[in-house]
């Protein structure tokens, strides 16, 4: 009972904080702000949410951890296995979301994108 | 060598999470699609420094990832709020930092983790200059201190 | 056992959710002008098939469409694009026709669904043949654990030997078409931007 | 699973978020972004599915997505700023340099 309380309280903040990169990603006035928006999906949204997947895989229903404190290596494989995958997919999400948003903002200033600053606001058409 | 035999080292490790098998003819077929992997990575000149970023792996990281993750967790949470909030605040600047690291790889891992924190994304690197684009003002100041800089300086330092 | 069967309300709102944004995005795929925004909008469609698929328990055919999908046809319609412009040029507005004609189609193909078993039903004809064997027995035949691959590989291996040779000689010939001209024409740039 | 749901729901809405902002644009970079936050978004949903579902054996896949979509991201940036996407890799090898 209290794991599912955990893992509600860590999936709930993550799909808040998901929610919350994409909302900047429609608020923010231009690229580069939104990808500090998106950063906000990509980094806490994704940690909180496959962290709160990672809890469950452990402690859960039929979780490795469980079944390992009662001896049961064999039906710990799965959990474990899972976790392993869950620990990648973070790891992967974060090293290629950061390389993926440089490479996305050198190549708009590269493409001479000027960024949106407070004192245009006026003149600033990218909304 | 050193290079390819980590790489190699990877491949299998990733081979055997990834997979959980144990029969002897998948662990035989594995061991030859990593042997191949590592192969042609090392005949297509992907395996050196780069490729296989061994530098990067030291134990100051024990420290300083921790670290670097609190401040994505403030610095997301910082973003968060201004989205929600009626008026953001947003004052997006342009900045020049100086990374005061002596390794390529030090500096690398210093951009990368200016980008991984929100409200702070490294926009082009030069030899020992960093363009950063920062969402507002206590983000710039927060950069321009240096205290992320000297993290990773002292990271790299003792070899 | 199986939670995510029998009519939960979130199963129904995925269903719902992932159809609606496949009919949007394809929509505008087909408005698009832009075709390097068209591009990005299949690449999304491809995400929101995947996922449709596995939702359906189809993981195998969702893998291929994230290898497929995602990956390679990305960056081949980017090829193409780089061979062509980034602009469709402004063709007529609405041609009647292939209009009916596509719709007719589309209303047999709906019709033709009706005769179709349910889905997942296990007394399908499908069910019934083969599979079974294949389903129990190719764990000790081939050894190999992906019954998928098994199918794939070992009992359909005369098929899946020629679409690859079909697959094989179409690489060839496009290399034939387009690799030599690229190769005699502009030198090759070095990268420049780094 | 209810918890799981809540996550779904809210993976969900960030989708239909990112593809608005695909949709509007307006330059090719706010696109690009907002398709790598829908592959983001894609690579959680099909991870929490599996859950939900009760058979969490299919995170390969939201592995395979989240590699596949930095493929695709930076295939379009290479493209954007060296349109001759692929000239290098038909070039014959000895022309390439080291």
């Amino acid at each position: 009972m209290i794991v599912e309380v955990v893992v509600g309280i860590l999936l709930g903040l993550g799909g808040l904080a998901c929610i919350t990169g994409a909302v900047g990603l429609l608020r923010f006035p231009d690229v580069y702000s939104r990808m500090h928006a998106s950063g906000v999906t990509d980094t806490l949204g994704a940690g909180l949410v496959v962290l709160g997947l990672l809890v469950w895989a452990a402690l859960g229903d039929g979780g490795w951890a469980t079944a390992l404190a009662e001896g049961h290596a064999e039906a710990a494989k799965p959990g474990l296995l899972q976790s392993v995958k869950l620990v990648s997919i973070l790891f992967f999400l974060w090293v290629s979301g950061t390389t993926a948003v440089h490479a996305l903002a050198k190549a708009a200033w590269l493409d001479g994108l000027v960024p949106w600053t407070r004192d245009e606001e006026g003149a600033s058409s990218t909304r | 060598m050193r290079h390819t035999l980590a790489l190699a080292g990877v491949l299998a490790l990733t081979w055997l999470l990834w997979s959980g098998h144990t029969g002897a003819l998948l662990l035989g077929l594995g061991l030859l699609s990593v042997a191949a992997t590592a192969a042609l990575a090392r005949r297509m000149g992907l395996v050196d420094g780069e490729g296989v970023p061994l530098a990067v792996v030291r134990p100051g990281l024990i420290t300083y990832l921790p670290w670097l993750l609190w401040q994505v967790v403030l610095s997301s949470i910082d973003v968060g709020r201004r989205v929600w909030a009626r008026d953001p605040g947003l004052a997006p600047r342009m900045l020049h930092v100086t990374p005061t690291q002596a390794t390529l790889t030090g500096r690398v891992l210093y951009a990368n983790s200016i980008t991984l924190t929100p409200g702070t994304i490294s926009v082009m690197m030069e030899d020992d200059d960093i363009l950063v684009h920062a969402l507002h003002a206590e983000a710039a100041d927060g950069l321009a201190s240096g205290d992320m800089d000297r993290r990773v300086t002292a990271l790299e330092g003792p070899a | 056992m199986d939670p995510g069967r029998g009519g939960c309300v979130i199963d129904a709102l995925i269903d719902v959710f992932l159809l609606g944004l496949l009919v949007i995005v394809a929509v505008a795929v087909g408005q698009s002008r832009n075709l390097l925004v068209a591009v990005m909008l299949t690449g999304i469609y491809s995400l929101l098939s995947a996922s449709w698929m596995l939702v359906l328990d189809a993981p195998d055919v969702a893998y291929t469409e994230a290898a497929v999908g995602a990956g390679v046809s990305t960056v081949l319609m980017l090829g193409t694009l780089a061979l062509t412009t980034r602009e469709e040029k402004p063709g007529p507005a609405l041609e009647p026709v292939p209009l009916v004609v596509a719709l007719i189609t589309g209303l047999v193909l709906l019709y033709g669904t009706l005769d179709m078993p349910a889905f997942g039903d296990p007394a399908s004809p499908v069910h019934q043949h083969v599979a079974p064997h294949y389903l129990q027995r190719s764990g000790e035949e081939m050894g190999i654990q992906n019954i998928i691959t098994s199918v794939l590989a070992s009992y359909r291996g005369y098929d899946t030997l020629g679409e690859t040779s079909v697959v094989l000689t179409a690489a060839v010939g496009v290399f034939a078409l387009l690799g030599g001209r690229r190769r005699r024409g502009a030198p090759v740039p070095e990268a420049e931007a780094p | 699973m209810s918890v799981f749901a809540v996550a779904m729901v809210a993976v969900m809405v960030t989708m239909a978020l990112a593809l608005v902002r695909a949709l509007r644009g307006p330059t090719i970079f706010d696109r690009i972004l907002a398709v790598n936050s829908f592959g983001t978004a894609t690579v959680l949903f099909i991870s929490v599915h599996g859950y939900l579902a009760g058979r969490p054996d299919f995170l390969d896949l939201a592995l395979v997505y989240a590699l596949m979509n930095f493929i695709g991201t930076l295939a379009v940036l290479k493209y954007l700023h060296a349109p001759g996407l692929g000239a290098a890799d038909l070039a014959p090898p000895g022309e390439e340099g080291p």
